[in-house]
């Protein structure tokens, strides 16, 4: 029974759900699940994980850039099919796996996915930089100050090396997002970029009325920093410029809140967060840089500002120490004297929660 | 193959070691008008240094309220192929395991009735489908029902697609059924991931052990995560190995050559708890002071392993920043067992959710109502008794609401008896 | 020229400031200050200071009721003069130092303390429990919860053993504070003892014009709790009980708006605060017990609940560590376990900072 | 002796090995009625559980807006005494020592005027009067001023009595002259102290080194924190007597025998910023890592010594939890040379006043107009540059507020031209 248009609910089937996930185990997941005993990388991007049953699965996990179409889908299927029994997953954080359950497949696995030009790095174990979450930026969002996938192969291009290998401290997770809304979540990484605006929205009072619901606009600043206000027999808003922190989130609820700027957009810089319980609880990132302006196509004070971090943080931490943890351990002040930024006013916090971000300690280093 | 438009910016990002998404689209292209036009936007959005899309307006599929992103360009006039570009969030399977079949059927559907790009996967864990037109929303609906065995996922104020670490599947230290709590939850809760009825959004991610590989605890309004509440398992063999240089340290993580682990000063010594000693021959730890932190465990996956009485720590809250600024969950079960069918974590979700949903604001996610309510009624709702568990550190503010039931004659005074204690 | 009641001009001197310090420095004070090289106390209650010079200065410790009469200062005064040179000083803690500059002197002036019955207890050094910082209470006030001098001496004499001893891991700093003015400073110190009301004021709406200022009264409230209100002709304010959390504030304001209450007031205690920025940062106190009845004359419940938490600590905690550091390693749920100290919901936070109070690790203890 | 009153609560105070502060005001009521009223009224609040004292409303001495707390009982008609019992703050000499002579002038004047009970001292640091009638008010001020030379301390809202450490007189750490600036600065600002002109209170405490004996950090709005710039003296000969055991750790602060001290245990791994190694013989401080924390030299007082290149730090907005909740006070100027006539303070602090005067509301603290406001605009206002010695860390939410001149065309749209892009 095809589709038909005239009659959209004959047939419907509505609420299945997801696929059962272990539709797509291969048999040696299936038969192994919850009987792992331990796991080794064995170089970086390939790890083998051992069963209490002897059983072993040798994993390759390879970059790709989530933004991709149904050829490179295809490419995948094409290599799965060929070495690991017609299956393949991503990971949490956008890389691809392979998985073979013997040790022999693991080269020629290696050895195709090496052939494929630069389509399949391997990389993203261990104490590496692995692939950036992001989020939709110009491909895709109506709200963003920033593009992401285009940031994200800048920078990936500049850090590959760390992607590759071993050669960190830890782990460096790096996000990005497009605006404040932080669809990457970033606001618990290692590093994160994120876009943001430095022009409170303009009006258009001709627009408002129309489509927009005020009561909700209103509501929706968090400063309070939106009045509604009559402009001829129109209803509208007013902003008090002065409180907006340009979060755009008057923009979303209200399309003649425009808040984009070339020039007034861009990017700020954030570190030292994480996610894991390991040692340390999670934690937030803090602010870097405040602001370094769009350099499309290849935004290079960013790629250079995060090489630089991530550079002083691999010659200084020590071995486990995640970005977060090792600032703490050094103090702020010598992460701004070692990697060169510079410390302005945005750096000290004058939001809600400020009071708790400033030095009530005599203890601090010169 | 030259396209349309001239994209001389773009194709800088074609460089570079890194699989480029330009030369990926730029292959669509050739085939594809919508991908051509979507280049073509891209290099003004380069130029200008400024987004090209409108806000959504509501399209979506009959009966669902959420699942697609409606997408319009504001220069259609330039770029008509992508004057549409609604995107479908489908329902990923848990932990993000397919069969090439399985892919290829979502391909060629996707070539065939969108734009042939997608994202593997969106930040909430949905395989996203990009840009098509809104006529083929209900014929990609039809296919992904009738031919995929798949469904949409979630958008707008309503259950947000649950998503999970690989746990059991492929993770020695999974203390959950990571994927069978996510696809249990899905299921169970199809009318709330698909008829928006909630104040805002709601996210569950599921991670199985407190490494948290799906990042839960910042990015869930309920988090569960793995634990243990007995004893770390420990192989003191394998730890002398270890020791030795027998093994490799961090599963390899720090490099794949073997070395002597410097088990004091690389295990011991960052143990946040100092809940070990190692007298060079045998690891002791005081697993009542342990917090379960897996950072030895990590170091040494063949001598340590978690405890084999499992279950999940419950938190809640996570967020970002929009409005009250990001939250991370907090804890509020400390310890629960999690075994089909969930019927405890499912009593306790609906009433968080009731509770929600009768005092939430529109747009107040669940983290933001417990700051404005304060934890108590949250933990009140819920029936929940406090712990100590739940907290970083008591108050330190002397603003304490007394229960009136607790004082003696409630919040009443005498009036004329006090005066007649105290003269005005 | 003696005072004139009918010409208060006459003659008169403003603005002279206290007599400057050095002027009742005695001699060796004078002599060595800026040149101490390093002290050590020989017993609990007596410290000697060793000069670069070689001088060295005896100090005897002794407790003191703060709240004292002329004739108790006289009694200073008369010891002071016999073994001291007429020179003598208290702490910043309200305890009595008496200093020679002999070791010969010494044993005469600590023989002489003793002679005097219980007037002069020594001690208050070193790890011990010193005197107890307090306000006025019931003695002076008008907006105390509790009595302070009668707790003081409650608790004191329970914990005398600890004032003269060194048994403890560290100082332990106890504080008191009859209302939530603070004027104690006691959100700083290792055990706090607070005075708290638990009922909203009442409205005397007949005298409310007449002896406040309203708007004042409106602005005092922490919690916006308080609205104008017209009661008959009169103007008053009505309190939304559900809001207030019985600071007391509004009552400073206008005494029009009474919040004691016998049955509903009492003691809420904190511990873990410090000060000094030894090791760790400066903390504040964290609440340890929401309340506790005024239970006058000697307040059993607080005093053998103060004891508790001090015999746990002694007992549990390592060297140097001062109690919030103890409770910070052993986490707070072991301190409610170990002291059995009930965890309620008053413990959890709700005021303005809460969230960053809040448990957002799986790190704990079971 | 019978009093007037029966106490038989208070008695129970008499007992027990702290000194009595029953027992000494019962000795005193044999011979002022006004203390035997202050034993019944006391007893009737121990009956009762509630106090019985009344508003101040405005007394003082003339030409002062402070010094005097005024004070009526709630029942005059049973204890006629007490009706007003009125304190007077008298400015302590800095770090509170005194001459005998002067201390018993004191008592006689006191004893003649007022109640002859006193508090020795008041948590702010002055000699408080307890208790006097309105009209022995400037009777007392004169005898002080004229015969004493003393003066009043401040209450209202004013400069509040500056208080300090015993410093330099006493105490071998001390990094500043903590009583000659507490001198200075009260001499000074006699005019902020007695004539109220501030929006609240406003106090300073000075500390001489971090160990902070005066408890600045915790109860005053300018808290000034000696602390030294160079290197941690060190005497090698002594650090390893201690390690063997010839002298009392800590300064005996833990018992007074002598004992090996574990150097590694106690010292080196309890410094906060591991900046220390001892490796039997010698100790290491890498001093650019130090933060000064002052426990080593507590330690090893023999040993140890601060640098010489000394100074203050200066912190800002200390203050006890009316309105917003309590605050520590927090770096401002990290490191300041002191040194008389303290100019460039003087010129901070008056800058620090000129903006608080200008915005603060009624009873502001400043520490609350600095959150407020944000520290962006004290700062700005005190011509301080920002230093990330001010911040445990920077901010960690996205709500910042950028500042108009560093953005092109500051907060400016061109509506047209971004119509033009962009389609609506
Ligand atoms: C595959 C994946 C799970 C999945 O369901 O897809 C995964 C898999 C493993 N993680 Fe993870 N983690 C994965 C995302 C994460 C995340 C989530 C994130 O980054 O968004 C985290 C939290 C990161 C954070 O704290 O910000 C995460 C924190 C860890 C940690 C803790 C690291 C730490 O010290 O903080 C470990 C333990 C370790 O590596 O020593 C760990 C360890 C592991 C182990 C060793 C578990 C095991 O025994 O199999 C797996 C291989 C690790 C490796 O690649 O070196 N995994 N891991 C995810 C791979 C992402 C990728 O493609 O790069
Ligand atoms: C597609 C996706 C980004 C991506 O490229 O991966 C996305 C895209 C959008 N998000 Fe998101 N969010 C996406 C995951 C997230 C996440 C991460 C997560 O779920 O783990 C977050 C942070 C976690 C959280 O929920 O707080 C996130 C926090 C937001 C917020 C801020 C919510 C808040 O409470 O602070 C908004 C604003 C809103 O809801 O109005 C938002 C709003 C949006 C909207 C709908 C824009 C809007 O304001 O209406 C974006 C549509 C983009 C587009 O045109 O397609 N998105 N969004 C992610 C969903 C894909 C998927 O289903 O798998
Ligand atoms: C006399 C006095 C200063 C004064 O101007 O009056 C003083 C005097 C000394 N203090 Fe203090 N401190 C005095 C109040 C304080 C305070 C303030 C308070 O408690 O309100 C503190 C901050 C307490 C806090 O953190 O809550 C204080 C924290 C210290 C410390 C840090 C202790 C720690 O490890 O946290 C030391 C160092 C030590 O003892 O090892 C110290 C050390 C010292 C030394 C050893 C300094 C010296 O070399 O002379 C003095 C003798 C200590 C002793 O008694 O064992 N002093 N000391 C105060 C005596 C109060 C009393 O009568 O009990
Ligand atoms: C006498 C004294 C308590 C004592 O027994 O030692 C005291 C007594 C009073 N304080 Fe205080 N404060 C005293 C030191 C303090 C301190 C400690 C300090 O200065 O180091 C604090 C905490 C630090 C601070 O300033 O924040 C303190 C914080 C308060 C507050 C809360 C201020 C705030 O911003 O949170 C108030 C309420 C007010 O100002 O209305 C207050 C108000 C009061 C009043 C005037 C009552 C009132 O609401 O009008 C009390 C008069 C009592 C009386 O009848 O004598 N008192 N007050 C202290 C002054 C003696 C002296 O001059 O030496
Ligand atoms: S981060 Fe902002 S701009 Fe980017 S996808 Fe999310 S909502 Fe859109
Ligand atoms: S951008 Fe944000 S802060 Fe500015 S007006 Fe809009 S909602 Fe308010
Ligand atoms: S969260 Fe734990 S169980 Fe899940 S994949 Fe990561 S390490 Fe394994
Ligand atoms: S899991 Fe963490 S807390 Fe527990 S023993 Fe290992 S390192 Fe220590
Ligand atoms: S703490 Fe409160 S009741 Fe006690 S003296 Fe201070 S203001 Fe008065
Ligand atoms: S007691 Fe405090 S919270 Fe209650 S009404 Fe008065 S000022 Fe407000
Ligand atoms: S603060 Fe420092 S200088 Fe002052 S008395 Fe205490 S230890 Fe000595
Ligand atoms: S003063 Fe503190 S930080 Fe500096 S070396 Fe000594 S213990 Fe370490």
């Amino acid at each position: 029974m095809p589709f038909d248009p005239n009659d959209i609910m004959k047939d419907r089937i509505t609420d299945i759900g997801p696929p059962k996930y272990d539709n797509f185990f291969p048999p040696y997941i299936k038969e192994n699940y919850g009987k792992w005993k331990y796991h080794e990388i064995l170089e970086p991007g390939v790890l083998v994980h051992v069963a209490e049953t002897g059983a072993e699965v040798y994993t390759v996990r390879t970059g790709a850039p989530r933004l991709m179409s149904v050829d490179y889908i295809r490419e995948v299927c094409e290599i799965a099919d060929k070495h690991c029994g017609g299956y393949v997953r991503w990971t949490t954080r956008n890389n691809i796996e392979f998985m073979v359950d013997d040790k022999s497949k693991l080269q020629p696995l290696i050895d195709d996915l090496r052939s494929r030009g630069n389509w399949f790095p391997m990389g993203g174990t261990g104490a590496s930089v692995t692939n950036i979450v992001h989020t939709q930026g110009w491909v895709h969002c109506h709200t963003p100050a920033i593009d992401a996938s285009g940031i994200v192969k800048s920078v990936m291009d500049e850090l590959f090396d760390y992607f590759g290998s071993h050669k960190l401290p830890a782990q460096v997770r790096i996000s990005l997002a497009c605006c404040l809304n932080m669809c990457g979540a970033v606001h618990c990484s290692d590093i994160a970029i994120l876009g943001v605006h430095r022009k409170p929205p303009f009006v258009e009072h001709d627009r408002v009325q129309n489509v927009c619901e005020i009561p909700l606009v209103i509501a929706a600043c968090p400063t309070a920093a939106i009045k509604p206000k009559k402009v001829g027999d129109r209803k509208s808003v007013e902003i008090n410029q002065n409180r907006c922190m340009f979060c755009g989130n008057c923009y979303t609820m209200c399309p003649a809140l425009p808040i984009a700027d070339g020039d007034g957009d861009g990017i700020a810089l954030w570190v030292g967060g994480k996610v894991s319980n390991s040692r340390t609880a999670p934690k937030f990132s803090k602010l870097a840089v405040p602001y370094i302006p769009n350099e499309p196509p290849r935004w290079p004070t960013v790629v250079q500002t995060i090489k630089k971090i991530v550079e002083v943080y691999a010659s200084d931490a020590r071995r486990y120490e995640r970005i977060g943890e090792w600032i703490e351990r050094i103090g702020w002040e010598r992460f701004f004297e070692k990697t060169g930024l510079e410390f302005r006013h945005e750096h000290i916090d004058d939001y809600r929660l400020a009071m708790t971000t400033w030095r009530t300690t005599t203890q601090f280093k010169f | 193959m030259a396209l349309k438009h001239k994209t001389p910016m773009l194709e800088e990002l074609e460089k570079g070691p890194w699989p480029s998404f330009v030369a990926d689209i730029r292959r669509m292209a050739a085939r594809k008008p919508m991908c051509e036009d979507l280049l073509g936007l891209l290099e003004l959005s380069y130029e200008q240094k400024e987004g090209h899309w409108k806000h959504g307006g509501i399209v979506g599929v009959f009966g669902y309220g959420g699942g697609v992103i409606g997408r319009y360009c504001d220069r259609p006039d330039l770029f008509p192929n992508v004057a549409h570009f609604h995107t479908l969030r489908v329902n990923q399977p848990a932990s993000k395991f397919y069969s090439t079949e399985q892919l290829r059927k979502i391909c060629d559907m996707w070539e065939e009735k969108g734009s042939g790009l997608t994202n593997m996967h969106g930040s909430t864990g949905d395989m996203v489908l990009l840009g098509t037109t809104t006529d083929q929303l209900e014929p990609v609906f039809y296919h992904l029902t009738h031919e995929l065995g798949m469904d949409l996922g979630g958008s707008g104020s309503n259950l947000r697609t649950p998503s999970c670490c690989i746990g059991k599947a492929r993770c020695e230290w999974s203390c959950l059924d990571t994927q069978e709590i996510t696809y249990d939850l899905t299921m169970t809760y199809q009318d709330e991931l698909h008829r928006p009825m909630f104040p805002y959004k709601f996210k569950f991610k599921t991670s199985g052990c407190p490494n948290d590989c799906v990042a839960a605890i910042a990015r869930a309004d309920c988090s569960i995560i793995g634990t243990w509440r007995d004893k770390i398992r420990i192989d003191q063999e394998a730890v002398r190995a270890y020791a030795a240089g027998e093994l490799v340290p961090n599963g390899g993580s720090h490099g794949t050559a073997k070395r002597a682990l410097d088990i004091q000063k690389e295990v011991v010594d960052l143990c946040p708890t100092g809940c070990m000693e190692w007298d060079g021959k045998t690891l002791k730890i005081w697993d009542e002071d342990c917090t379960r932190c897996m950072h030895c465990i990590n170091v040494m996956p063949r001598a340590l392993r978690p405890g084999q009485d499992t279950g999940a720590t419950i938190l809640f809250g996570a967020k970002a920043p929009i409005l009250e600024g990001a939250q991370l969950s907090s804890v509020v079960i400390p310890f629960m067992k999690m075994e089909p069918p969930y019927d405890e974590f499912k009593e306790l979700i609906e009433k968080v959710w009731d509770w929600w949903m009768e005092n939430g604001k529109n747009r107040e996610r669940l983290g933001e109502l417990i700051q404005r309510f304060g934890m108590k009624a949250f933990l009140e709702a819920i029936e929940v008794q406090p712990d100590p568990r739940m907290i970083k550190t008591p108050r330190y503010n002397p603003y304490i609401f007394y229960d009136p039931a607790d004082v003696p004659g409630g919040w009443e005074h005498d009036p004329k008896a006090f005066r007649e204690r105290h003269h005005a």
